[in-house]
């Protein structure tokens, strides 16, 4: 890498993540195997990428030193909002459409909240959670929307050329994000407000629109990731996002994302999420009872955060 | 290296503090250079030099919150250490900061007695009646008749430095170090001020006062020790010299006050403001600047200086009247403000200046960017040229480009902060404390651009506390007090004498 | 018309039952709200519904519990969310003197007027059993578990057991937890598949595992035998098409119904046993059609089918 | 003398009036709209269970006001306090005596309350991820210990305990305001409180002051931990048994009453009587909409709102 490319210094430990990431394959590949087969770290690459598919918006959100508790919420009324326009019309495309911009406007709301009205974000997605929930318990009614064409149900459980679908999605949406965090000005912009939004503003950025950009964009992912948990559930209903809203957020710090704003990549997302399922991946292999997954979880995000804290300063000094 | 001569007192007791070969680095400063310092019980020692000599970091030294490279102290002739503002606290030594210290949500009673609460029967509990009935006391003897209710967050710049002052009185210490105590003070409060220190000489205590009022020297000050660069120039009794002789000790030359060579010929007005308010409570705002022209505004800390501004720059939410730029009107906001041409170098760099987190590269490129692309579509290697570019044309002292903010000198901070708006294509500057904190080289090179700035066609607005600064390089000033313009010196008018008049004005 | 007369004017006739259920997630409770609904309204009474805001919240049902006495509705038609934990509230419903009749899941203290459910433990082992004879009695089966540790999943999950052990020929490879949740039953069962080549059937804890576990073995291509329990309207629909082999079904709906019937008829001082034990059914493709009609339509059925002395 | 004191004693109560968070408006309107419209929403023992319903997320939101004023954060509290819970139940089974098995509660609470300030203190971790591993922890050690399962046959004592009254008030509302009472001293008037205004408003002032920073502020997780091990007396109280996951979640609601009772994340602004009215106002909101029988997917969605109008009525009169 050249210098210029050096310089945007927004995730400096990617390496030992990497590193952790072998570690952990070789360990699983030693200790089952089922674990080094095609089947199975497909299968890997499948969770993953879902998990990807929801923490990445996130990212982008913890990027500008906000947060979006609304995510987990959010894809659960997309899903059901596409559920019943699908079963519905019978239209694969409407309802997408819906529930994508059911995401979307979620995300404008929280936008609205977090840049005109000034609420801090942490409650105003909070309660915005809890609306959609209302929302969602109210529209559901306790029931189940399932049974979908097959070709839809092909988007969340499907393969094409040996990959499964998710795969590309998330690949799709890393390179978008990728190019877009890198090689545009608003994503440069975006950094400059996660590491000092004070200074940003006094450099004549537009902190408003750029942070509805980004509220919406997450917003926008989680209605995209709602359609694809429809598709690979084959099913819809109102609490589905609930258990997936921690590890979301867990996959983005332990990606080496900083809740401080300025520094965090969606390729880190993706290896923390990477992480996050090659090890519940591997507890379920070797049948360790679930009820450890929340301590080993944690022990995790407390090594990535570690190793931040630790290598962070000295990656920064050698610059 | 010559060793500057150092005047003992006739041969008294042993002195109350010593500090000897004191040393200290920072990142890319070398902020105290092998420095000593005596001071008596009884004796008010003035300490002075330029921004950036290393006056505060001497006294934080002193006070155990920065811990030096080398030397060593003695008080009262024994061997001391200090670790730690503990231990400082421990020896009897108070320090008043240049940098408020208060606790905004604590009241003016909690605040003086931080740490030091006075306790009650039960253990940790706060007597908070003694508490109020001592700092009232305290307030009184310094003249001042606050609630000791109200909270830090309420009080003006000169109550907070007054609130300073007794919670460094307060702690009953055998060392006092007054780190400009006066900067925000009226000439009333000064002379209740003095009137305090001359009782605490007589009650035996050490005091180190540092100022930029070097009048101060002759009034309060039975001896001056004069820093410059880091380094020890000299130390001399007060009585036996003169105003002349300190600035050239502390310059380190003959006295060289910067002058520039005044263009005869101001252009077309581009900024032109009327009736400004502005919620920040700056009001009844009425000036403009031209093109080639540096303008000045003076003040007192406090006078609404900064709020000015942040006003006219959009960045505080304005009530009334108009801000033209090149004619025309702005809209308010940062960003249009930038988008049409207007740049800020903001007061608090490190607040609202640098993204300290960030590189060099990007702090330098972060409002030039719609300029730079306008396509939005960034390129490393344009953005590496530019950067380039612009580290080599302000000489900024980095390794790489790639260096966060946060490691840089203070002067090449400031540097860096100009420099984001060179590549923003800004024709009508605004410069709030340029030089604050900054060596007298990096001064010397800001004044340099400033100048190259306005040669090329750019207007500036120049906001100093040094009014020798805003005497040499103005063109104009305007002069605030209570957050409003009093008044107006062209160049002839111009000196510090008429800047004070105007911004001290007693009813 | 107000609201406030119309209370007031048919309180003396219509009695108020609450009735209390676990979540708004879970579609068996909805089919118990409507049961218990059309239950209280075949004898003239009215429902209000009570369901915690984070589903299966324990404090959460408890202050419910708490200011539905303060309101003093004629009787509690109850749900615990968990067996133990909800004990206080039901002792507190007591002392404030009204019934309680406890529907589903039983409540391990308190007086209750009467139980309405079936026996969890049987229920899976008839549904397990049926599935094992259809291999043939020989196989490699896996278990989806519940939540782990809650009553619910450990019954349902040693009448799995016992069911299994009713077969020497058929090996147990492994019993995992999914939570109840389609999506961690689908993950559950995407890695089992890794681990195991050959897995002849699969006894979901609940419907929804079931049909996530169905999810995986039709990705992965590989058919195997799944049961589930509840006999919830998505298992009738995987039953009809063939991708669900049965579902053990203790008609939830029938709860409902019959445990507002009993709550009305204690208040009218009518018997109602201690313990009303509604009938397990194995669901699958002969036997489906009734249950296979809109909630909305379907009928309570008469006080003696179930409860007759 | 005394006019002046009366109208200096007006005068604090407009500024108190002022400083008020929105939040003690939404409650104001909240009681007189149930109270009107609820039946026997005004009943003494309805409003006794609102204190009851209110205790324990007070218990919590306590020491969380004062972490929040630190500019942290405390994600692992309801998680500590269902282990802590899981842990008294089991002392309790085993045959220890109530002191005894408290006394266990808090230990547990305190070592996840230092290993919190700890990291954030020494490790220098962020709050959020620091206190997002160890939530983590104890949840997994809970659900680990238990195997998921309800931890029953407590014996008497405790039940006996939070089911005890006195004038009248239960067991629970008095551990309530005597922890209220205990916070106030200490917050407002302990060496202890003013560094937590100090941490949180000005750290470096307080370095300068001699204190030992670091001692302070982990002491400010450690009272977390602590809290909500002792919060798990009440809990278990209320369930006659313990339980691996019922407080799950609990520490959102107690940030979010923090922050809806107008402590910020910033420069050590905030204090306890905001939160107290934030906690009240969800108690009462919940409460109340359940003696109106509202149906449950409007009561999740009145949350939402409520914490958000109170946000709005903060952020508008800031502006104003
Ligand atoms: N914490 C720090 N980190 C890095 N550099 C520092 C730090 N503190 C001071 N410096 C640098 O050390 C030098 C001396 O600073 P110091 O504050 O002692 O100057 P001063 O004489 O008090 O100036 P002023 O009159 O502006 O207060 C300056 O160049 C300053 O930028
Ligand atoms: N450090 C501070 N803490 C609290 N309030 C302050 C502080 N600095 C300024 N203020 C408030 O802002 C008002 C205007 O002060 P400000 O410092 O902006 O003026 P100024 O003329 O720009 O002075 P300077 O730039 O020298 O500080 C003051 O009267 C005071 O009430
Ligand atoms: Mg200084
Ligand atoms: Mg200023």
């Amino acid at each position: 890498m050249t210098a210029p490319a050096a310089w945007p210094l927004r995730m400096p430990s990617i390496g030992y993540r990497l590193l952790g990431v072998a570690a952990l394959c070789l360990a699983l590949a030693l200790a089952t195997d089922a674990f080094l087969t095609l089947p199975n770290l497909l299968n890997v690459m499948r969770q993953a990428s879902l998990t990807f598919l929801i923490a990445s918006g996130l990212t982008l959100v913890i990027v500008t030193a906000g947060l979006d508790l609304s995510i987990g919420a959010n894809l659960g009324l997309s899903a059901c909002f596409a559920a019943a326009v699908i079963q519905a019309s019978g239209s694969v495309l409407l309802g997408a459409a819906v529930g994508l911009a059911s995401g979307i406007v979620i995300g404008v709301m929280n936008g609205v909240m977090v840049t005109w009205l000034g609420l801090p974000p942490f409650i105003a997605t909070f309660g915005m959670l809890w609306m959609v929930y209302g929302v969602n318990y109210w529209y559901m009614a306790g029931t189940t929307i399932y049974d979908f064409p097959q070709g839809f149900r092909n988007l969340g459980s499907g393969d094409a050329l040996g990959v499964p679908v998710p795969v590309y999605l998330m690949a799709a949406s890393m390179l978008v994000g990728g190019l877009f965090t890198r090689y545009t000005t608003w994503g440069h912009d975006i950094y400059a407000i996660g590491a000092n939004r004070e200074a940003a503003r006094l450099s004549g950025i537009p902190i408003r629109s750029r942070l509805m950009l980004v509220y919406t964009l997450s917003g926008a992912m989680a209605g995209l990731s709602g359609i694809v948990y429809l598709a690979r559930l084959n099913s819809a209903e109102a609490g589905m996002g609930d258990p997936l809203l921690l590890p979301a957020i867990a996959a983005v710090l332990i990606g080496g994302t900083s809740l401080f704003g300025g520094i965090g990549t969606l390729s880190g997302t993706f290896v923390g999420a990477l992480i996050l399922t090659l090890t519940l991946n591997g507890m379920n292999l070797l049948t360790i009872d679930t009820n450890w997954q929340p301590l080993v979880m944690g022990v995790i995000v407390l090594l990535a955060a570690w190793l931040d804290a630790s290598t962070r300063r000295r990656a920064e000094a050698r610059a | 290296m010559e060793r500057a001569p150092i005047q003992e007192p006739p041969a008294r007791a042993v002195p109350r503090v010593e500090m000897r070969g004191i040393s200290k680095r920072f990142p890319g400063v070398r902020a105290l250079d092998d420095v000593s310092l005596t001071v008596h019980a009884g004796e008010v020692h003035m300490l002075v030099g330029q921004n950036g000599a290393g006056k505060s970091t001497l006294i934080k030294v002193l006070c155990g919150a920065v811990h030096p490279d080398s030397g060593e102290f003695r008080i009262d002739g024994r061997p001391v250490r200090i670790e730690s503002a503990a231990d400082a606290r421990r020896l009897g030594v108070a320090v008043i900061f240049q940098e408020f210290s208060l606790v905004p949500h604590l009241d003016i009673a909690q605040n003086i007695f931080l740490g030091r609460e006075p306790g009650s029967r039960f253990p940790g509990v706060v007597d908070r009646r003694r508490m109020h009935a001592q700092a009232r006391a305290l307030l009184d003897a310094l003249g001042m008749d606050l609630d000791t209710r109200l909270p830090a967050a309420e009080l003006g710049v000169a109550q907070q430095q007054m609130v300073e002052i007794a919670k460094a009185l307060s702690q009953n210490a055998r060392i006092l170090v007054m780190d400009e105590p006066t900067a925000a003070l009226s000439d009333h409060e000064i002379d209740r001020l003095f009137a305090r220190i001359r009782k605490l000489k007589q009650d035996g205590i050490a005091v180190i006062y540092i100022s930029h009022r070097l009048r101060e020297v002759f009034t309060i000050g039975d001896r001056v020790t004069v820093l410059r660069d880091g380094r020890h120039a000299a130390t001399l009794e007060s009585a036996r010299t003169d105003m002349a002789g300190l600035v050239r000790l502390m310059v380190g030359r003959e006295v060289r006050t910067h002058r520039r060579r005044f263009g005869e010929s101001a252009g077309d007005i581009v900024l032109e403001v009327r009736d400004l308010e502005a919620e920040n409570g700056v009001h009844g705002i009425g000036l403009h600047v031209r093109a080639g022209e540096i303008v000045g505004v003076a003040g007192l800390v406090g006078s609404g200086r900064t709020e000015l501004a942040r006003a006219i720059f959009g960045a505080d939410r304005v009530l009334g009247g108009e801000v033209r730029l090149g004619g025309q009107r702005l809209p308010g906001g940062p960003a249009e403000a930038v988008a049409r041409g207007m740049g800020l170098v903001p007061e608090d760099r490190k607040e609202s200046g640098l993204a300290l987190t960030r590189s060099v590269g990007d702090n330098l490129l972060v409002a030039a960017l719609p300029r730079i692309f306008p396509n939005r579509w960034y390129r490393f290697g344009t953005a590496a040229r530019i950067v380039a570019d612009l580290i080599a044309r302000l000489q900024v002292a980095t390794p790489s480009p790639g260096r966060l903010a946060k490691f840089l000198s203070g002067g090449n901070q400031q540097k860096v902060v100009v420099g984001k708006w060179l590549g923003a294509g800004v024709h009508f500057y605004v410069f709030d404390e340029p030089t604050r904190g900054i060596d007298v080289a990096a001064k010397a090179e800001m004044f340099g651009l400033m100048e190259t700035l306005v040669g090329d066609g750019a207007a500036v607005l120049m906001i100093s506390s040094e009014l020798p600064e805003v005497v040499a390089l103005c063109d104009r000033a305007y002069v605030m007090r209570d957050r409003t313009i009093v008044g107006e010196l062209d160049r002839r008018d111009l000196t510090e004498e008429n800047i004070l008049k105007l911004a001290m004005h007693h009813e | 018309a107000g609201g406030g007369d119309e209370s007031d004017a048919a309180g003396e006739g219509r009695e108020t039952i609450a009735v209390f259920t676990k979540n708004q997630t879970n579609p068996f409770f909805e089919v118990v709200r409507t049961g218990a609904a059309r239950g209280a309204a075949d004898m003239g009474a009215d429902v209000v519904q009570y369901i915690p805001t984070r589903p299966d919240n324990i404090p959460e049902q408890m202050s419910q519990i708490e200011d539905v006495v303060v309101r003093r509705p004629d009787a509690i038609v109850f749900t615990p969310v968990d067996t133990q934990a909800m004990v206080p509230g039901v002792e507190q419903v007591n002392a404030a003197g009204i019934p309680v009749v406890n529907i589903t899941d039983p409540v391990l203290g308190g007086d209750i007027v009467s139980f309405v459910g079936c026996d969890e433990v049987t229920l899976a082992r008839d549904t397990g059993r049926y599935v094992l004879e259809r291999l043939g009695g020989a196989g490699n089966v896996v278990i989806l578990e519940g939540v782990g540790g809650s009553v619910n999943s450990n019954n349902r999950v040693s009448g799995f057991m016992a069911a299994v052990e009713e077969f020497p020929d058929v090996t147990l490879l492994a019993s995992q937890p999914g939570n109840f949740q389609r999506l961690q039953a689908l993950q559950v069962m995407e890695n089992l598949l890794q681990t195991y080549p050959e897995i002849d059937a699969v006894l979901a804890a609940n419907d929804s595992m079931a049909m996530g576990a169905i999810e995986a073995l039709e990705a992965a291509n590989r058919p195997a035998l799944v049961v589930g329990l509840n006999g919830t309207q998505e298992a009738i629909d995987a039953i009809k098409a063939g991708t669900l082999l049965a579902s053990g079904d203790c008609d939830g709906f029938n709860h409902g119904c019959l445990g507002a019937m009993a709550a009305v008829r204690h208040v009218r001082n009518l018997p109602v046993p201690d313990e009303i034990l509604i009938p397990i059914t194995v669901v699958d493709e002969t036997n489906y059609q009734p249950l296979d009609i809109p909630l909305e339509e379907r009928m309570c059925p008469a006080w003696e089918t179930f409860a007759g002395e | 003398m005394s006019r002046a004191a009366v109208l200096e004693g007006g005068a604090r109560w407009r500024a108190a009036a002022s400083r008020a968070p929105g939040v003690a408006y939404l409650l104001a309107a909240l009681l007189v709209f149930f109270a009107l419209f609820g039946p026997r929403f005004a009943s003494a023992p309805n409003l006794l269970n609102i204190g009851i319903q209110s205790s324990i997320l007070l218990l919590l939101a306590l020491p969380m006001t004062l972490i929040i004023m630190a500019e942290g954060l405390d994600l692992s509290m309801g998680a500590v306090l269902g282990l802590a819970g899981i842990v008294l139940a089991s002392a309790l089974v085993a045959g220890y005596g109530l002191p005894a098995a408290l006394g266990a509660a808090l230990a547990v609470g305190l070592v996840f309350g230092v290993a919190n300030g700890l990291l954030v203190t020494r490790v220098g971790l962020p709050p959020f991820a620091a206190t997002l591993g160890t939530l983590g922890a104890a949840q997994g050690g809970a659900l680990v210990a238990t195997g998921g399962q309800s931890v029953v046959g407590i014996g008497p004592s405790l039940p006996a305990l939070y089911a005890s009254s006195w004038l009248g008030i239960p067991f629970s509302i008095w551990v309530a305001v005597a922890a209220y009472g205990a916070f106030h001293v200490l917050l407002y008037h302990t060496r202890f409180g003013a560094c937590v205004f100090a941490i949180g408003g000005n750290r470096d002032a307080l370095a300068l002051a001699g204190v030992r920073v670091h001692a302070y502020h982990a002491a400010i997780y450690a009272l977390g931990g602590l809290m909500a091990g002792f919060a798990a007396l009440l809990l278990t109280g209320r369930m006659n048994a313990g339980h691996p996951t019922a407080a799950i979640g609990m520490e959102f609601d107690a940030i979010a009453a923090v922050i809806v009772g107008g402590t910020r994340f910033e420069r050590g602004y905030g204090g306890l009587p905001g939160t107290v009215l934030g906690v009240l106002a969800v108690g009462v909101l919940k409460n109340g909409l359940n003696v109106l029988a509202v149906p449950s997917s409007l009561q999740v969605a009145s949350i939402g709102l409520l914490l958000i109008a109170a946000l709005l009525v903060d952020s508008i009169r800031g502006r104003s």
